[in-house]
């Protein structure tokens, strides 16, 4: 429902807010007239034929033109370009949650550095993106904009999304509260008695919950992404978001929020296959080798 | 044609394989809000669309030349009510079409169709009738009224009816991001930049590869930058900069010929503002040479100050400014105080007070003037705070002084802005009642006669007393409280030769700009 | 150090801010371009901004920007906490539910944007950091709500109540006292002052990225500076090719970021377990 | 750079201030190490690399009027060197203005012939027909010029004067006409005395109605007042000047009208006086651009081994064609070799070595644009001229300016129907030279008559 509930949502807001809308396209100032723009927009007859024109144009990707943010441009063409950014973006930072599951489940990562993990992980995103930021603009410069600094951007920026906010620690923490309740269970000492390995015990057991953990910090991370492109000038999805948003530019703002949101429904999604993975697997309840 | 394309094509090519050409990166006030040259609403559209189309005829940066470099020959028709125009043959548009008079004749079109919302096509529709193509390259443009100068008048920029589906254009087409036109470069609007890439062309011989225009931002990050070599230019450097880039070796400070003056608009439907005695008063309260001092940097007594006062509508140079109009310099606070109370003001407990009510003044300021004139806000603010007025500030951005300020729906007592102009300099749409760019929707019978009178004057000397009086009429009636004109001054590298500024157009040579090794 | 000591640093932290937002005045001093990036020996205690102002006065009015919008966002996560925790004591497995589905949406929403809406819905002349410190908490509240309700679920939920009942407690007691007082008072505590932070630093990132695009700052009236305005002058001291002698106002940033960090630990450690 | 200057006296604290402004260190860009241009030796006649040692230039710094001359502000020269008896700084000072004035009459007289002369409207009065017939005159167009003047005859306000140019264009005497004829048309300006100024003619000096309904007032005024006030300015000059009266036809062979004819000729003794604070760096180089006027840009070769200004434009003079890219070149390394000269020879950098450098970098600018005229390359001069207003305006408060190069740029401008750099010129001088009004009236005319038939433009922000 989400990825239709949000459109929905910012057309009411279109016609919410006072004045005439085709007058973002084209202000008063440089426009003698805005009827005919009107009419092309479907911004003439009212909320719902604006909505459904625009819902049926969205299911054959077309995306309509920025309205005011990047005016004339496709929004489908620039939210081509920004997936794949915010995906590396979210992706890299994802190595770190990653890092942190799999180095707690292992005991990889010991406790006593759990203490360390949590003070590093109060410091706000905010704060690191704006050092972030200061430094990639005054290493690179004019280039800071080009495709060097692009890249400084998104490597900083995902180590400040992967850290800040407590989403490497949370992660730790999260996951090696999950395996030591679980390794508390009676089957579990019974396994290791009978000289099974823990983890090949315990995991299928905490998956589920692992992946609900995993899916509630990606979320975390997609979220944050917008805060850390805008800081850091990565032309991401999130970035062309807060840039719709602040010029009031609908005709961006529709794509790129539906975006975010079928991004997180897909993650709803994923879960859910994950849990039937793993329900499928239990019940096959494979064999454990004795030692 | 087809042989003749692949030529160029091959041509360019070998271009960019000898990387005989540079690249030039370039600072700019902001990111231009369209390429359309039909909807430019800033300097900074105006500066960027000059790269990328042709305009029919433009006069020479140095000897002020009218010329063409589309136009191959020009006769005047119909006793002077058209003018057939004869097309070089061979120009060709960035995506390799031939530009013929059907191009031509629909830009006139275009702007002709009322379904071309553009203001800038509006001024055309004044005297342009209509156009009839006569053959492949020769078109036959007709006036509503005999023309002495066709040629003069016809300034606009060319575009491709190949682009388009119908005359009806609108802003919010790709165009107006990845335009297609006959100038030295292909522009391509992308989130950060402007990319220019040069286009071999029969008429267009660039030596510069590429330009890359790039938001400019921090001023102190600018200079530096530019200093360091990332950059080769900024387009407009803040008065307060100067001085540094003067003293370089490394840069060169070049003038740029734009008649650029500041204002504080004045909401005349504020009923504290209703009444002209007060607008008077705030006129009297206002010390521009301490903002001046405070904010661009210009100390009392400077010779060749690049700021001056001005006490009209008009640069104090132009020869509509009536110079019997003095300037206020100063702050004179017992006559403002004077004119208050006649107009009824009262002061109670040091405020001033409309009936029982304090007097409190909104205030905003088009936001990227800060960069020029740093704190400028703040200090008119404060100024009126020390002269007993309440007052809340507030940066206004871009976007907003688009759709609220200059279209007369913002909700400030007070606008602090900036008008350019280039040789003409009506200003009938800021202070007509039914101008387009009339901030507060000022109305005055006084003033539309003079403008009207403007409009319909037979002789030229008959238009600049109708300004002369319109000046007049302003500076007491002071719609807007007239603050000064402020030179502008570009910087280049000094490895970027042959970078001659056109007034008002800036790139119209830019063929004659390159790059070379100090 | 024992929780009267870190009471006593989080009393002082609070009472700083308090009085730093009391103490604020209406608009800055006047320039006086003489004391252009004088330094504290010349302007004390902080030195002087480009124009010569005092930066006292950019921390002060930094400080009212943030005060109470930081703390009633706080307060809103901390009773929203007690709220979760208290839900799962009673029991109530659809209300569970349901606060579980806002999470997820809460969550899917991407919280700068929310907030930037809510920025630009706002009348110019009432703009202030409010509204999106409530919009900010408003985000945050599932996520303490759902901690504090797992708190309590490890508390036996329920059967704890039952238990407390069986030995003749009053709900009054038991609910206050016990389950909030002694079992969930760490956890909210803690998001309340995380949330108070976050709050600040929200603030901090809007005011920056409003001065970096040369806009109209979206959480206070462009009379007024935020703690932004002194990392923004500060950081170019940083880089000597600038040659720019700010480091005085970037110390001093720094320094009021410190102190919030610092009030956000020791409210935190204040309220934690015996 | 306050520090740099004060080894320096009073004099040199003038430069700074005047020059500088800019009151820090880094405002002095140090010299740059680079090869050389011209020979050294050539360099060394330069009057910029010559007085940069202290006792050369102690003559200079003894008299404040010096000061004043290199800043430009003539009034206040004038008065030092009355107060010191200073007659070779008073010619100076004469000759200035002289050529000041005459560059003024002839911005007059450009736009006057475009804006009442080719643009003539129906509705413009007749009697604007005698100053466009004066115009033409100055412009070297005698026909054209009894044409406008006989038809300014039929009108009674200006037939007397018209019909008195039309008679001594007519009796082809050599310009300019005698000063006595002169103030005779204009009224008087006093006796010629080289310690005061000469009295202004009131303006507008006409006041004429248009030829429509509304008869709206054009005001107009005669380029033959700022002509008479160039020649009493000279006359005055003269007399100061002595002997040295001999090297004021070469000095003013620069800043003639075109109608009159070009001077040769050498500087006599006691050329520092004319050359302090000037482009020509030596007396060879004054000699050199007359003979680029008299007989084309073949003298660069001709003068390249003795003006050092002609050494430095010899490499970009090919014999038939100046590449004026080479020479934009050549002024910024012959302005940096001059700076290496000055530190050696004062044996450390000084606060004035920057400005009296930059003096040389405009002299060759000057000196390749006048080479690009006479070559037929009238835009490549057009650049140079442009480039070398822009660097006259190098440091704040412009020391450099000299204000007589400023009105050629405005005249040039306006034969070239170009109003808006000239309006800007000229507001800056008109404050110093209030007579300019004078010029400045037919310019706005020109601009009010363009802006009518311009294209139109919108207010941007």
């Amino acid at each position: 429902m989400l990825p239709l509930m949000v459109p929905a949502i910012i057309t009411g807001l279109i016609w919410a807010l006072p004045g005439d809308p085709a007058s973002l396209i084209c202000p008063p100032s440089r426009c003698s007239g805005t009827q005919a723009l009107a009419e092309r927009w479907n911004l003439d007859a009212g909320p719902f034929q604006f909505f459904v024109g625009w819902l049926r144009d969205a299911l054959a990707l077309n995306f309509g033109r920025s309205w005011s943010a990047f005016q004339g441009m496709d929004v489908g063409n620039l939210l081509a370009e920004a997936i794949p950014v915010s995906l590396m973006l979210v992706g890299l930072a994802s190595l770190w949650i990653f890092t942190g599951v799999f180095g707690a489940a292992t005991g990889w990562i010991h406790r006593r550095l759990d203490p360390l993990l949590q003070t590093s992980g109060m410091i706000p995103v905010l704060v690191l993106a704006l050092v972030g930021a200061a430094i990639v603009d005054l290493t690179y410069g004019f280039g800071s904009s080009g495709q060097e600094g692009q890249m400084a951007r998104i490597i900083i920026g995902s180590a400040v999304l992967g850290l800040a906010d407590g989403a490497f620690a949370g992660a730790v923490a999260g996951t090696r509260g999950l395996f030591s309740s679980e390794s508390r269970q009676r089957y579990v000492g019974v396994a290791i008695l009978r000289g099974e390995r823990e983890l090949a015990n315990t995991l299928p057991n905490v998956t589920p919950a692992l992946v609900g953990q995993l899916r509630a910090r990606l979320l975390h991370l997609l979220s944050g992404a917008v805060v850390v492109e805008v800081m850091l000038k990565i032309n991401g999805i999130g970035d062309l978001l807060w840039a719709g948003t602040l010029e009031q530019d609908f005709g961006l703002v529709l794509g790129t929020a539906t975006l975010f949101a079928v991004g997180s429904a897909l993650l709803l999604v994923l879960q859910a296959m994950c849990e039937v993975a793993v329900a499928l697997h239990v019940r096959r309840s494979p064999g454990v080798q004795a030692a | 044609m087809a042989w003749r394309r692949t030529i160029l094509g091959l041509s360019g090519l070998a271009m960019g394989l000898l990387g005989t050409g540079a690249t030039l990166n370039y600072f700019e006030e902001a990111l231009p809000t369209t390429l359309n040259p039909l909807f430019a609403e800033t300097m900074v559209d105006s500066r960027a669309q000059e790269l990328v189309f042709d305009r029919l005829w433009y006069r020479d940066a140095i000897t002020n030349e009218l010329q063409s470099r589309v136009v191959k020959t020009h006769q005047v028709a119909e006793a002077g009510r058209a003018i057939k125009i004869t097309l070089k043959e061979g120009i060709t548009w960035h995506d390799g079409s031939s530009m013929t008079s059907k191009d031509l004749c629909f830009t006139v079109k275009s702007m002709l169709n009322r379904g071309t919302p553009s203001v800038v096509a509006a001024a055309y529709q004044e005297f342009v009738a209509g156009c009839e193509t006569q053959g492949p390259s020769v078109a036959l443009v007709r006036f509503r009224k005999v023309l002495p100068k066709p040629r003069e008048r016809l300034g606009f920029h060319i575009l491709p009816a190949s682009q388009f589906s119908s005359t009806a254009i609108s802003p919010d087409m790709e165009f107006s991001a990845r335009p297609t036109g006959t100038g030295a470069y292909k522009g391509a609007r992308t989130r950060r930049e402007v990319i220019f890439d040069a286009q071999s062309n029969t008429h267009h011989s660039p030596s510069l590869m590429q330009l890359q225009l790039r938001e400019g931002g921090d001023p102190l990050l600018q200079i530096r930058t530019l200093e360091g070599g990332e950059v080769q230019g900024i387009v407009v450097v803040p008065p307060g900069s100067r001085a540094d880039l003067r003293a370089s070796d490394e840069v060169t400070l070049k003038s740029y010929d734009l008649r650029s003056w500041w204002f504080i608009a004045v909401n005349t439907k504020n009923p504290a503002l209703q009444d002209k005695r007060v607008r008077q008063a705030l006129n009297l309260l206002i010390d521009r040479t301490e903002l001046r001092e405070y904010t661009i940097g210009v100390k009392p007594g400077d010779r060749n100050s690049p700021c001056e006062f001005i006490s009209g509508p008009f640069v104090s140079v132009s020869p509509y400014y009536n110079r019997t109009i003095p300037t206020v310099p100063t702050a004179n606070r017992a006559k403002a105080d004077a004119l208050l109370k006649a107009a009824g003001l009262t002061r109670i407990g040091g405020r001033w007070h409309l009936g029982e009510q304090p007097i409190t003044l909104k205030i905003g300021m088009l936001a990227n003037l800060n960069n020029e004139a740093t704190d400028l806000l703040e200090q008119v603010g404060n100024q009126l705070g020390d002269a007993g007025f309440d007052r809340q500030t507030s940066k206004v951005s871009a976007d907003e002084w688009s759709q609220e300020v200059v279209s007369g729906q913002s909700d400030f007592d007070l606008v602090i802005g900036k008008w350019s102009f280039g040789l003409v300099e009506a200003v009938g749409d800021l202070f007509h009642t039914n101008g387009r760019k009339n901030i507060f929707g000022y109305t005055d019978a006084g003033v539309d006669e003079f403008l009207n009178a403007y409009e319909d004057a037979v002789t030229d000397t008959e238009q600049k007393d109708a300004y002369h009086k319109l000046h007049a009429r302003l500076a007491d009636e002071l719609p807007y409280l007239f603050l000064w004109k402020l030179d502008t001054k570009s910087a280049w590298r000094t490895e970027v030769r042959g970078n001659i500024i056109t007034p008002y157009f800036y790139f119209t040579e830019i063929d004659s700009w390159k790059v070379v090794e100090n | 150090m024992n929780r009267r000591t870190w009471l006593i640093l989080a009393l002082g932290c609070l009472g700083l801010l308090f009085s730093g937002a009391w103490m604020a005045p209406e608009h800055l001093s006047a320039m006086d371009l003489r004391l252009s990036l004088a330094g504290p020996d010349l302007v004390w205690p902080f030195g002087a901004d480009v124009k010569g102002r005092p930066l006292r006065e950019y921390a002060l009015q930094g400080a009212e920007v943030v005060a109470l919008p930081a703390i009633t966002a706080g307060l809103v996560v901390a009773l929203a906490g007690v709220f979760g925790g208290l839900l799962r004591c009673v029991g109530t497995e659809s209300v569970d539910a349901t606060i579980q589905g806002l999470g997820e949406v809460m969550g899917a929403l991407p919280r700068m944007v929310v907030v930037l809406v809510v920025a630009l819905v706002i009348p110019r002349d009432s703009r202030s950091l409010m509204p999106m410190a409530l919009a900010w908490a408003v985000l945050a509240a599932p996520g303490a709500m759902d901690e504090a309700a797992s708190v309590a679920e490890r508390l036996g939920g329920s059967r704890f109540v039952e238990a407390l009942r069986a030995h003749g407690y009053s709900a009054t007691r038991i609910y206050l006292v016990h389950v909030v007082g002694f079992n969930l008072r760490p956890v909210v505590v803690r998001q309340g002052a995380e949330t108070l932070m976050q709050v600040v630093f929200l603030e901090i990132a809007l005011s920056y990225l409003a001065l970096m695009e040369g806009r109209p700052s979206f959480t206070h009236p462009d009379s007024s500076r935020s703690w932004a305005d002194l990392l923004q002058l500060g950081y170019k001291s940083l880089f000597p090719s600038l040659r720019y002698d700010s480091e005085h106002a970037l110390w001093l940033g720094l320094s009021l970021l410190g102190l919030v960090g610092l009030m956000t630990v020791s409210i935190g450690r204040m309220a934690r377990a015996r | 750079m306050m520090r740099a200057a004060w080894r320096g006296p009073a004099l040199l604290l003038g430069f700074v201030a005047g020059f500088g402004g800019c009151g820090s260190p880094k405002d002095v860009a140090g010299p740059r190490a680079s090869e050389a241009v011209i020979d050294a030796a050539l360099l060394a006649k330069a009057w910029p690399v010559r007085l940069s040692s202290d006792a050369e230039r102690a003559p200079f710094e003894a008299d404040p009027g010096w000061t004043h001359i290199f800043e430009r502000r003539y009034p206040l020269a004038l008065m030092e060197f009355n107060r010191s008896g200073n007659a070779a700084g008073r010619a100076r000072v004469h000759q200035e203005l002289a050529a000041v004035y005459r560059q003024g009459a002839l911005i007059a007289a450009n736009a006057t012939h475009h804006v009442y002369g080719a643009d003539r409207a129906p509705t413009d009065p007749l009697a604007l027909q005698y100053i466009v017939g004066v115009s033409r005159a100055m412009r070297g167009d005698a026909a054209a010029a009894q044409v406008a003047l006989a038809e300014a005859t039929l009108v009674p306000a200006v037939a007397a004067q018209a019909a008195a140019w039309s008679t001594w264009l007519e009796g082809g005497h050599i310009w300019p006409p005698d000063r006595a004829w002169l103030e005779a048309r204009t009224g008087p300006m006093g006796p010629v005395d080289p310690t005061t100024q000469p009295l202004l003619m009131a303006m507008p000096h006409h006041q004429l109605e248009e030829r429509t309904a509304q008869g709206a007032t054009v005001d107009a005024n005669d380029p033959t007042a700022l002509l008479a006030l160039s020649e009493w300015h000279l006359a005055a000059a003269r007399k100061a000047a002595g002997k040295g009266a001999a090297d004021l036809p070469l000095l003013m062979n620069t800043w003639r009208l075109p109608v009159e004819s070009a001077v040769t000729g050498s500087l006599g003794a006691g050329a520092d006086a004319w050359l302090f604070g000037r482009g020509a760096l030596c007396p060879e180089d004054l000699s050199f651009l007359a003979d680029v006027d008299a007989s084309g840009p073949g003298a660069v070769s001709a003068w390249a081994d003795r003006s050092p200004l002609a050494a430095a434009l010899a490499p970009a003079w090919d014999g038939s064609k100046l590449n004026h890219e080479k020479v934009l070149d050549q002024s910024v390394l012959l302005m940096r070799q001059a700076q290496v000269a000055m530190v050696q020879a004062t044996g450390g950098e000084a606060g004035f070595h920057r400005p009296f450098a930059l003096f040389v970098r405009l002299g060759v600018l000057r000196a390749g644009m006048q080479v690009a005229d006479k070559a037929g390359q009238y835009r490549d001069a057009g650049i140079l001229r442009l480039e070398a207003l822009e660097r006259m305006e190098g440091g704040k408060g412009s020391v450099q300016r000299d204000p007589a190069f400023a009105l050629s740029v405005a005249a040039w401008d306006a034969g070239n129907r170009s109003p808006l750099r000239p309006e800007d010129i000229l507001h800056n001088l008109v404050t110093d030279f209030p007579a300019l009004a004078a010029a400045r009236t037919p310019l706005e005319a020109l601009h009010l008559r363009l802006n009518r038939h311009a294209a139109p433009s919108t207010p941007v922000h």
